[in-house]
């Protein structure tokens, strides 16, 4: 069981700020893939992939990123602070 | 070195109070909520990842001082709702050299737009839209 | 805009109070007198031109504005004794975007350095000497 | 007649701030020969041309700048302030 957090339009469209996911993905980019699967409003929300930032146990990291031992992994749109 | 993340306002002359003693040249950097074109903003919403905000600022910050010769060094950053006019953030540079507290200030800016996990958006009379990454903040990393 | 030179002391506070409204960032530089390496330093004596420092500082000022879309320039500058740590001078440049801002205050402090009418002597325990202009002030000047 | 102030080093070297001057000088650097031929002062503290900066009428003048109709000319070293 991984935990996945959502912020800004990606936990809008998927509609929770965060959940407990079973999975086998190997990387987060897998990850997206099998929740892109699961029902419209991920797919929507992952439609565009370079639109998706990711982190992995709150460090930033590129979707080809490897999940082995992470227990959070985070989605969000580039960032906007500043 | 100070960085904090917080939902109330700061004040500029308090948090410089005791900063960069020593230094020769401090600069600083203060963001504050621009009204839209339309000038019916209500407020800009900041989200952000709390259990990640605080270590990609710090990691921001040490990357800073380990290019510059800075004595001191200070980001706040706001989250929450924000009205026009209200300061976002702030970040401060202290150095014995003008040109590394200018130089540092800056990256410390561009790397918080683009590195650091908030995201605006911006609540008008009649919508609320998420504040779009611009191009030109990513592109302006690979100057450092 | 705001231009002055005086010899008493300045609150950052007090002078960003009303500074920038309508802005997006304010950037400030703040001089400080550094003690020098051997750690003697009584005072910093800086004489100035009267006749002309404000008109100098001006002009300085004028071209920024021509070149960056500021919403607002503040500068002071101070002239006789100040002891170390002391501030000796500020600026500040208020924009809705903040490249404008920290290139107008870069600007301004590499043209004030080299091109406003004030001379800095350096009093220590044992000796007064005139601080020598450093050839990399005059090529800060190129980049602009 | 024209108004010559100094400042800084100049000034010390001279040992006065300001002075009036009777001069048929055309050009700032004509000024500067006169002036330096007058005494071992001024010779002194003109001596290194290219440490002079100069001011006719409050605005900042290369040497060869004319001097018609200057009423105030200002002689000092690179500036240091900021």
């Amino acid at each position: 069981m991984i935990d996945v957090v959502y912020f800004a339009w990606v936990r809008e469209r998927i509609g929770l700020p965060r959940e407990q996911v079973e999975t086998n993905a190997t990387t987060v980019a897998e990850l997206i893939d099998e929740l892109s699967a699961r029902e419209e409003r991920y797919a929507l929300a992952f439609s565009d992939r370079g639109a998706i930032r990711a982190a992995v146990d709150q460090t930033l990291v590129d979707l080809d990123a490897p999940l082995k031992g992470a227990r959070e992994v985070a989605f969000f749109p580039p960032m906007t602070g500043g | 070195m100070t960085v904090r993340v917080q939902e109330g306002d700061f004040d500029l002359a308090t948090e410089l109070a005791d900063f960069g003693r020593g230094a020769g040249g401090i600069v600083t950097f203060t963001g504050i909520v621009r009204n839209n074109d339309a000038g019916n903003l209500q407020y800009m919403e900041i989200e952000h990842y709390p259990a990640m905000t605080q270590r990609a600022i710090e990691a921001i910050a040490n990357e800073a001082r380990s290019r510059w010769d800075l004595c001191d060094l200070l980001i706040i950053h706001r989250h929450g709702r924000l009205a026009p006019g209200a300061r976002i953030m702030m970040v401060a540079t202290a150095s014995t050299h003008r040109a590394d507290a200018f130089a540092a200030a800056e990256f410390l800016m561009d790397y918080l737009k683009s590195r650091a996990p908030f995201w605006k958006k911006e609540v008008t009379s009649d919508s609320a839209e998420w504040v779009a990454a611009r191009e030109t903040d990513e592109k302006a990393l690979d100057r450092w």
